[in-house]
C-alpha cells in the first residue's frame, strides 16, 4: 500500500525551489519577456553596463525583499524594512565615522542594530500580540525619527573610511573576469539570497518560518515555543535589513537619514511578484529575486526608452499587475 | 513675555531645509524668541501642510513663517490668521495673496536660467543635456526644471534637451534615473540637478558607470556636492541662501509682531559657484554642509 | 422506481492520484443509501462531483433521468442537490442563523436584510430538530459539535431532493445522533434521496437502506443493509476480515503512577478535577458533549490557563505554563480539531509528521536531516496505512481520516511518555480504527501512559482499562474498565449534573 | 426544547457595535486618555478651533479609512484609496474646470470614476483572481500616473466654480448653531461613515463582506457568486474614495495631482488601530473612526506641543503600537 517512491531523490534547496522548478521557471517568463522587449524597443538597452546596472538597482531592494520574504512567510508582513535599513546605515555611519571604529567592527555594529529592532518587532508581534501591520508600521515611524535624531538630521559621510564604498562599487568578481565587473553590492545580494534559501530549506529555522505561516496553533500546540522562533525569524530578518543598510550607505558613501520610506511598498511587491503568499506558509527566495529583477528591469528600461515619468508609473503598475496574472494563470495550467 | 513664531516649511529632512531651520534658529536666538520648525514629508503634501498651519495657529503666535505648497490651499487659514492679527511671512516661494507681509524668497526659475547659461558656457554652445528633477509637480521642482529648459531653448538653440527625469530629490532613485539617462544617450554633454539629492545621484550614477568628460551642474550645497566640486566632478552648482531665507524670515517676523513697517519682498540671491570661488567668503558664507 | 441520482464509469484524476476507477453510484428517493470505504477510497470527492464542486473526467452523471454536469454548488442546489461537507465550511465571524441562510437571506427592499425573519426561519429549523442553539450565537465560539449541527441545519434548509451527508455524525454523540436519526427518517418519509457516508458501522443497520462499497477508488458492490451482516461488508471495505478483540484489562499491580492531576480548575469549564494514571494503563474520559474533558486535556497540555491544580508526572512535580512545558515533561496531546489545531495543512506530510521531533533531526547549526525525517515519515506511513502518493504530498490534499492519522504519526514519533488521545479516531474507517486501538494497546503494553478521550462509548468501552466520567466541568466518577461496567454505568455518571445547574437547565 | 429568547430584540447596527459596544467603549478609552493627555499638556490644545481642526483633518483621511475598512474586512487590502482619491479629484477638476460641467454632475462624475476605477480593482482581485495587495498596487501606481497624464502635471482650481469649497469648508451646522462651526467635511464623514455602517450591517452587501472575509470557500460553496460581491465591495469602496477626493478638493480649492501617496498606510492604520483584522472577517466603522481620530489627535497634539518634528515621527510610532497593546489587552481582559 505504501508509495515509497523517491525517497533517496534529495529534496533540492526548499527556499528554492519549494514548489517545483518548473514553476519557478515559468516566472521567470514575465522577466524574460521584459528584456527581450525592451532589447528590441532600445538597441541601447542590452549592454553589459546597463545589465549590470540593473543588477546594481536590484541589490538594494533584493536584500530588503529577501528580508520581507522571511516575515511575510510567518504570516506577518514588515513595514519597517525601509527606514530600518536608513536606521542601520546611520549606525553604520555613528559608528565608523563619530566613534571611529575599525571598518568591520562598524559594519557588524550596524548589522546587529538591525537584528536588534527585528528583535524589537518580533517581541512586540509574537509576545505581546501586537499585529505584525502595526508592530511594524510603528517600528518603521520610530526608526525613521531615529535616524533623524541621531545622525542630526544631516548625512553622515563615509570619507574617513577608505574602502567603506568599496563594500558596494567594488567588484571582486571584475578583478578576476575583467570582462564581467559585477558590483560586490550585487554579490552580496546574492551571497544573503543563498543563505536564506539555505536557512528556510534546510534548518529548523527555515522549517518553523513555514510552519508558523501555515498554522501557528498546530505548531504551537505541537510543543514548539512559537514566540521564541517567531522572534528569531524578525531578528533574523532585522540583521538582513542591516545588510541593506551598509549597501546603501556604501553606495552613496553616506548614511542619508531621511531615505527609505516607501522601500518597503517596494520590497514588498517584489515578494508578491516572486509568487510568496501574502498569507503565509508558501514562499521562496527565488520568487523574491526574480520579483525584485523584474520591477528593477521595468523602472530601468522605461527610462532608458525615455518615457514620459507619469507614462513610467501608469505602465509599471499595469506590468505588475499583468506579470502576477500571467504567473497565476500558468501556476493554475500547471496545476 | 514668551514671543512664539512657528515656521511651516515645505519640507523638513533635506539639507536645504534643515540649512533654512539653521538661519530661523540663529534669528531666534539673536531676538530672544521662540520658533518651531516643521514641514511635511515630500512637497506633494498639501493638505498635510495646511494641518500643520492649524496646529501653528491653535498656539496663538504672534507671527508665522510659511513656505506655502499651494498658496490657494492656505488662504482660508491665513485668512483666519489675518482676522487673528497674525502677520504671515512667506519664505522660499511667494504666496498668491495680499495677506503676507513679507516675502523672503529667491528666484528659482532664475537661478536655474544662470544654470542653463553655465552649461551652455561649458558645453561649448552645442550638444545634449539631460535634466534630472526632483519633483514634477512642486513650485520649486516646475520652476528649476522650466527655468533651464526655456533659457536652453530661448538661448541656445544648438543644444538639445534630449530629456527630463524624476528621482523625487532621493540619492538612490536620482543615481538609477542618471545611469538610465547614460545609457539611452551615451553622447550626452551634461547633467543638471536640480535639488541637492538629484546633483548627488548625477554624480554617483556618473561615477558608477565610469562615465567621462560630462558636465554636471548641481544646485543646492551640501558636503558631498561640495567635496564633487572641488574634485571636479561636479563643474558647479546654483546655491541659493537657505540660512539668509530661514534668518530674514524670522527677522522680518518679529519685526511685523511688533508693528514695524517690514519690506514687502526681500531677495536673498543666488549665486553659481564651482573649484574657483567656492572658498570665497561671499559664497562660502551661503554654503551649509 | 425511478433513480434521482445515477452515476456510472465516473473517473476523476488529481495530480498523482486516480482518485476515482469507473464508479458507479445510483440513489431512489425516499431511501437512506450508504456510502461505505477505507480513508481515501473516494466517498468525499464522489459526492463533490456529484454536488458540483469538482467536475468528472469521465462517466455519466443523471439527475432524475437528465444527463447533467453541475460546474458550481450553486448549479446542483438548483438541480437539488445539497451537501454537508465533511470538513466543516462555516464563516467563524458569522452567526449561526447567518450561516445557515447565506446565499438565501430573507431581503426587504434595496438589499437590505430582515434580521427578525432570518433569526425567526433559523429558530423553527432548530425547533424542528429538537435542538437548542441561540440562532444568534456567533459559530466560532462554538464546539465542532454544535458546529456539525449548524451545518446539519443548514443542508437541511434547502429542502434539497438530494441530501449528501459526508460523516455527519464524526463529532456528535449518541443523543443527537438519535436526533439526526429522527430527522433522516422524516426526511426519508418526505421523499428525499439521503447518501449517507459514515465509519461508524453500527449506525448502517439503524438507518441505511442499501450499502454501496468502495476501495482504492474503484467500486465494490451494493449490498441490502438489512440482510448484509456488518462483518461482510467490513471485508468488502478492507479486502479481508477484520476481528475485534476483547478488551484484557492487564493488572497493573502497583506499577508507578506516572500522571496524577490534583484539583484542577479553572472557571466553569473545569471545576477541580482530580485523578492519576499508571504507567501502562488507558484511562479513557467519558461523556456527553461539553462535559469539559477537551479542557482538561487541554489545560493539564499547557495549551490554555488554569486557575488552580498541580500536575505531577512521575511524582515530580512539574509546571505546565504551555505546551513546550508540557513536551518536555513527556506529554503528548493529539487535539479534536486537527484542522486547526493538529496540522500545518499547507505543509507536506513528512514535516507535519516531524513538527513536534524537530530536535531528532538537528545537527549542526540548526540544519535539518530531511534523509532521516523522510525515513521517519515513511515508517509511519507504513506503520499507519496513511494512504499518500509521497510523504512530500501537501496534507490538505489528503482525505479527512488519512489526515487523523498524520496527526497521530507526530505523535507517535514524538515518542512521549504520557499520550493525550482526544478523539482518536474520528472520521477514520473500521480497519484503520482497529489499528490504532492495536497501536494503542502496544503503547501502553511497551509502559507508556495513555488516555483516551471519546464520544463513542463503545470505543472508551474497548479500550478503557479504566473509565473516568466527567460532566458539566466536573469529573463524576471513575469506573472499572472491562465487562463489569456497562454503558448505562456510565451514563448515569455523565448525567449526574451539580445541584445548582439542574435550575438553570438550558445549557448552551 | 428551544430557547428562542430575545429573538425580537433589535440587533443594534451590526457595523457600528458588532462586537459589543462594552470593547468599543474600551478602544474609545484610548482616544480620551490621548484627549485628557494633551489637554494638560497644553491649554491651547482644547480650544474650539483646534477640536475643529482635528477634526478637519480627520474628515479626509477618515473616508479613505472607512472605503479600507469594506475592503480589509472582505480579507483583501486597499493600497489605492490615496492615489484613487487624487485621480478622482482630478476628474472632478476636468468636469467642472475644464468641461464646466454643473457642480452636482461634477461630483457624481468624481464618485463614479472611483466606483469604476473599484470596479477595476475589484474584477483583477475577483476574476483575475490576482492577489489584493497586488492589485491595489497596481491600481495605486496606475492612477497616480493617470492623475499626472490628465491634469499635465499641474493642479486645477476651481475658482470658476463658486460654492466647490464650501463643500468642505463651508458649515452647514455652523449655521445652525454658531458656536458649534463645524465643516461640512467632517458631516460628510460622519454621513459616509453611517452608511457604510448600515449597509455593513443591515444589507446583503454587507453580510457578504464579512462572509467573504470569513471564510470564502464556504460561501462560494454555499451558492453565492462570491466575485460578482467582491467586485460591488470595491467598486463601494472605490466609490467612497471618490468622496474622500471631493472632500480633498474642496479643502485645497484645487485637484492637486501628485498627492496621494502615503495616505493608504495612514488610512489602514486608522483601520487596524480602530480593531478590524487584516485577516478579513471582523471590523466596525465606529472602530475606525476612533482609529482616525486617534492618528489625527496624536499628530495634531504633538505639534500643539512644539515637539521636535524627528520626535514626533518616533512619539507617533511608539504610541500607535502602545494604543493597539492597550486595546488588545483589554479585549483579552473582557474575554
Ligand atoms: N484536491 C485533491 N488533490 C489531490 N488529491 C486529492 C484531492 N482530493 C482528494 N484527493 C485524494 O483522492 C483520494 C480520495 O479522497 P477522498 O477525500 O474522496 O476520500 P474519502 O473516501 O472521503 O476518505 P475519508 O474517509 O478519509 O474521508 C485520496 O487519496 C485523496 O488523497
Ligand atoms: N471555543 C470555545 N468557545 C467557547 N466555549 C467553548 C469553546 N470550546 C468549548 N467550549 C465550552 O467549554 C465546555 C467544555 O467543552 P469541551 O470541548 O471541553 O467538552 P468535551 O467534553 O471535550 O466535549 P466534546 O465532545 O465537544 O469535545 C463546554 O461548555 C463548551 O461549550
Ligand atoms: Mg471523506
Ligand atoms: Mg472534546
Amino acid at each position: 500500500m505504501i508509495t515509497a517512491t523517491d525517497i533517496e531523490k534529495k529534496k533540492p534547496l526548499a527556499g528554492l525551489s519549494e514548489s517545483g522548478a518548473y514553476q519557478k521557471l515559468l516566472a521567470f517568463a514575465s522577466l524574460i519577456a521584459l528584456l527581450i522587449g525592451f532589447s528590441i524597443a532600445s538597441p541601447n538597452f542590452m549592454q553589459t553596463s546597463n545589465m549590470i546596472a540593473i543588477l546594481q538597482a536590484t541589490s538594494v531592494n533584493g536584500v530588503l525583499a529577501v528580508a520581507a520574504t522571511l516575515v511575510i512567510i510567518t504570516g506577518g508582513i514588515d513595514l519597517s524594512v525601509g527606514t530600518l535599513m536608513t536606521f542601520c546605515a546611520v549606525i553604520a555611519g555613528v559608528a565608523l565615522t563619530y566613534l571611529g571604529m575599525p571598518l568591520l567592527l562598524g559594519v557588524a555594529a550596524a548589522i546587529a542594530a538591525g537584528a536588534l529592532c527585528g528583535l524589537c518587532s518580533g517581541t512586540f508581534v509574537a509576545k505581546m500580540k501586537i499585529p505584525p501591520f502595526i508592530a511594524t508600521l510603528g517600528m518603521m515611524l520610530i526608526l525613521k525619527g531615529l535616524s533623524l535624531v541621531i545622525s542630526g538630521t544631516r548625512p553622515i559621510y563615509f570619507n574617513d573610511t577608505p574602502g567603506f564604498d568599496q563594500i558596494s562599487r567594488g567588484s571582486l568578481i571584475g578583478e578576476v573576469f575583467p570582462a564581467l565587473p559585477i558590483p560586490n553590492g550585487v554579490l552580496i545580494l546574492f551571497l544573503v539570497a543563498l543563505a536564506a534559501s539555505y536557512i528556510l530549506g534546510r534548518t529548523v529555522l527555515g522549517r518553523y518560518t513555514f510552519a508558523l505561516g501555515s498554522n501557528e496553533e498546530a505548531v504551537r500546540l505541537s510543543g514548539v515555543n512559537t514566540d521564541a522562533w517567531k522572534m528569531r525569524i524578525y531578528a533574523l530578518a532585522g540583521g538582513i535589513c542591516g545588510i541593506g543598510g551598509i549597501l546603501i550607505a556604501s553606495r552613496l558613501n553616506s548614511a542619508q537619514p531621511a531615505l527609505g520610506l516607501g522601500y518597503e511598498l517596494e520590497a514588498i511587491a517584489a515578494v508578491v511578484i516572486g509568487g510568496t503568499s501574502l498569507s503565509g506558509g508558501r514562499g521562496t527566495i527565488l520568487g523574491t529575486l526574480i520579483g525584485a529583477l523584474i520591477m528593477a528591469v521595468l523602472t530601468n528600461g522605461l527610462r532608458v526608452l525615455s518615457v514620459a515619468q507619469e507614462w513610467q508609473t501608469v505602465v509599471t503598475g499595469a506590468i505588475i499587475i499583468l506579470a502576477v496574472y500571467a504567473d497565476m494563470a500558468r501556476r493554475k495550467k500547471a496545476g | 513675555e514668551d514671543v512664539y513664531i512657528p515656521l511651516v516649511s515645505k519640507g523638513f529632512q533635506h539639507q536645504f531645509w534643515q540649512a533654512v531651520k539653521s538661519g530661523a534658529e540663529q534669528a531666534a536666538d539673536e531676538y530672544g524668541v521662540t520658533i518651531t520648525f516643521e514641514g511635511p514629508d515630500n512637497e506633494t503634501m498639501v493638505d498635510r501642510q495646511i494641518d500643520m498651519l492649524a496646529a501653528a495657529l491653535a498656539n496663538n503666535p504672534k507671527a508665522i513663517g510659511f513656505a506655502a505648497l499651494d498658496s490657494q490651499a492656505a488662504i482660508p487659514l491665513l485668512k483666519q490668521a489675518n482676522d487673528k492679527g497674525i502677520p504671515i511671512i512667506a519664505f522660499d516661494s511667494g504666496v498668491d495673496s495680499d495677506i503676507p507681509v513679507s516675502t523672503a524668497t529667491t528666484d528659482n526659475a532664475a537661478a536655474a536660467g544662470l544654470a542653463a547659461d553655465k552649461m551652455a558656457e561649458l558645453i561649448g554652445g552645442k550638444g545634449k543635456v539631460a535634466v534630472v528633477a526632483h519633483d514634477q509637480t512642486s513650485r520649486t521642482g516646475i520652476d528649476r526644471r522650466d527655468g533651464f529648459v526655456n533659457r536652453i531653448a530661448e538661448k541656445y538653440p544648438d543644444i538639445e534637451v534630449v530629456t527630463v527625469q524624476y528621482g523625487q530629490g532621493d540619492h538612490l532613485k536620482s543615481t538609477e534615473v542618471t545611469k538610465a539617462i547614460l545609457t539611452a544617450n551615451p553622447d550626452l554633454s551634461g547633467i543638471f540637478g536640480t535639488n541637492e539629492g538629484s546633483a548627488i545621484g548625477v554624480v554617483n550614477g556618473v561615477q558608477e558607470l565610469g562615465t567621462e568628460g560630462l558636465v554636471i551642474i548641481g544646485y543646492d550645497s551640501g558636503k558631498a556636492q561640495k567635496d564633487a566640486i572641488k574634485s571636479g566632478l561636479m563643474a558647479g552648482a546654483i546655491t541659493q541662501n537657505p540660512v539668509g531665507i530661514g534668518y530674514e524670515t524670522v527677522k522680518a517676523a518679529v519685526a511685523a509682531s511688533k508693528g514695524e513697517e517690514v519690506p514687502a519682498l526681500i531677495d536673498t540671491g543666488f549665486y553659481y559657484y564651482d573649484a574657483s570661488n567656492i572658498d570665497d567668503p561671499e559664497i562660502a558664507a551661503v554654503l551649509y554642509d | 422506481m425511478s433513480k434521482l441520482v445515477d452515476m456510472t464509469g465516473i473517473e476523476k484524476y488529481f495530480p498523482g492520484v486516480h482518485a476515482l476507477k469507473s464508479v458507479q453510484f445510483d440513489l431512489v428517493p425516499g431511501e437512506v443509501h450508504a456510502l461505505m470505504g477505507e480513508n481515501g477510497a473516494g466517498k468525499s470527492t464522489l459526492m463533490k462531483i456529484l454536488s458540483g464542486i469538482y467536475q468528472r473526467d469521465g462517466g455519466t452523471l443523471r439527475i432524475e433521468g437528465q444527463e447533467v454536469s453541475p460546474k458550481t454548488p450553486r448549479e446542483a442546489q438548483d438541480l437539488g442537490v445539497g451537501i454537508i461537507h465533511q470538513e466543516l465550511s462555516l464563516m467563524n465571524d458569522l452567526n449561526v442563523a447567518q450561516n445557515i441562510f447565506i446565499g438565501r437571506e430573507p431581503r426587504k427592499s434595496f438589499g437590505r436584510l430582515d434580521e427578525a425573519a432570518l433569526n425567526a426561519q433559523t429558530a423553527g429549523i432548530f425547533a424542528s430538530m429538537n435542538l437548542n442553539l441561540d440562532p444568534r450565537a456567533p459559530v466560532g465560539s462554538l464546539t465542532i459539535a454544535k458546529q456539525q449541527m449548524v451545518e446539519i441545519a443548514k443542508a437541511l434548509s434547502y429542502r434539497s431532493k438530494v441530501l449528501v451527508m459526508d460523516e455527519p455524525t464524526a463529532a456528535l454523540n449518541d443523543a443527537e445522533i438519535a436526533e439526526l436519526f429522527v430527522i433522516i427518517r422524516r426526511l426519508k418519509a418526505e421523499g428525499v434521496g439521503i447518501v449517507y457516508i459514515s465509519h461508524k458501522m453500527d449506525e448502517l443497520k439503524q438507518i441505511a437502506d442499501r450499502v454501496t462499497v468502495m476501495r482504492d477508488g474503484e467500486y465494490v458492490g451494493t449490498v441490502d443493509a438489512a440482510d448484509t451482516p456488518i462483518t461482510r461488508i467490513i471485508a468488502m471495505m478492507v479486502g479481508r476480515e477484520v476481528n475485534e478483540e476483547p478488551l484484557d484489562v492487564p493488572d497493573l499491580g502497583d506499577a508507578e503512577v506516572s500522571l496524577e492531576v490534583s484539583g484542577l480548575s479553572r472557571g466553569k469549564e473545569i471545576q477541580d478535577v482530580s485523578f492519576s494514571v499508571q504507567r501502562g494503563e488507558i484511562l479513557g474520559f467519558a461523556g456527553l458533549m461539553g462535559a469539559g474533558r477537551t479542557e482538561v486535556a487541554r489545560a493539564i497540555f499547557g495549551a490554555d490557563p488554569r486557575d488552580s491544580g498541580e500536575i505531577r508526572v512521575h511524582g515530580q512535580n512539574v509546571s505546565v505554563k504551555s505546551p513546550k512545558d508540557a513536551v518536555r515533561a513527556g506529554i503528548g496531546y493529539l487535539s479534536e480539531d486537527r484542522k486547526h489545531f493538529g496540522l500545518a495543512t499547507g505543509m507536506n506530510v513528512r514535516d507535519n509528521i516531524a513538527l513536534a521531533s524537530m530536535d531528532l533531526f538537528l545537527s549542526k547549526g540548526g540544519v535539518l536531516n530531511d534523509a532521516g525525517m523522510a525515513q521517519a515519515a515513511q515508517s509511519y506511513i507504513k506503520q499507519l496505512g496513511i494512504r499518500t502518493p509521497s510523504d512530500t504530498q501537501e496534507v490538505r490534499l489528503l482525505s479527512g481520516g488519512n489526515q487523523q492519522k498524520v496527526v497521530i504519526a507526530k505523535w507517535l514519533l514524538r515518542d512521549c511518555d504520557i499520550l493525550i488521545f482526544d478523539e482518536p479516531t474520528r472520521g477514520i474507517d473500521v480497519g484503520a480504527k482497529s489499528e490504532i486501538y492495536r497501536l494503542l494497546e502496544e503503547l501502553a503494553g511497551q509502559g507508556k501512559t495513555i488516555i483516551v478521550i471519546s464520544s463513542e462509548l463503545p470505543e472508551i468501552m474497548r479500550l478503557s482499562h479504566r473509565i473516568a466520567v466527567m460532566c458539566e466541568g466536573r469529573l463524576t466518577g471513575i469506573l472499572p474498565g472491562g465487562k463489569n461496567t456497562t454503558q448505562e454505568d456510565i451514563m448515569h455518571l455523565a448525567t449526574q449534573r451539580a445541584a445548582a445547574m439542574q435550575v438553570t437547565g438550558t445549557l448552551q
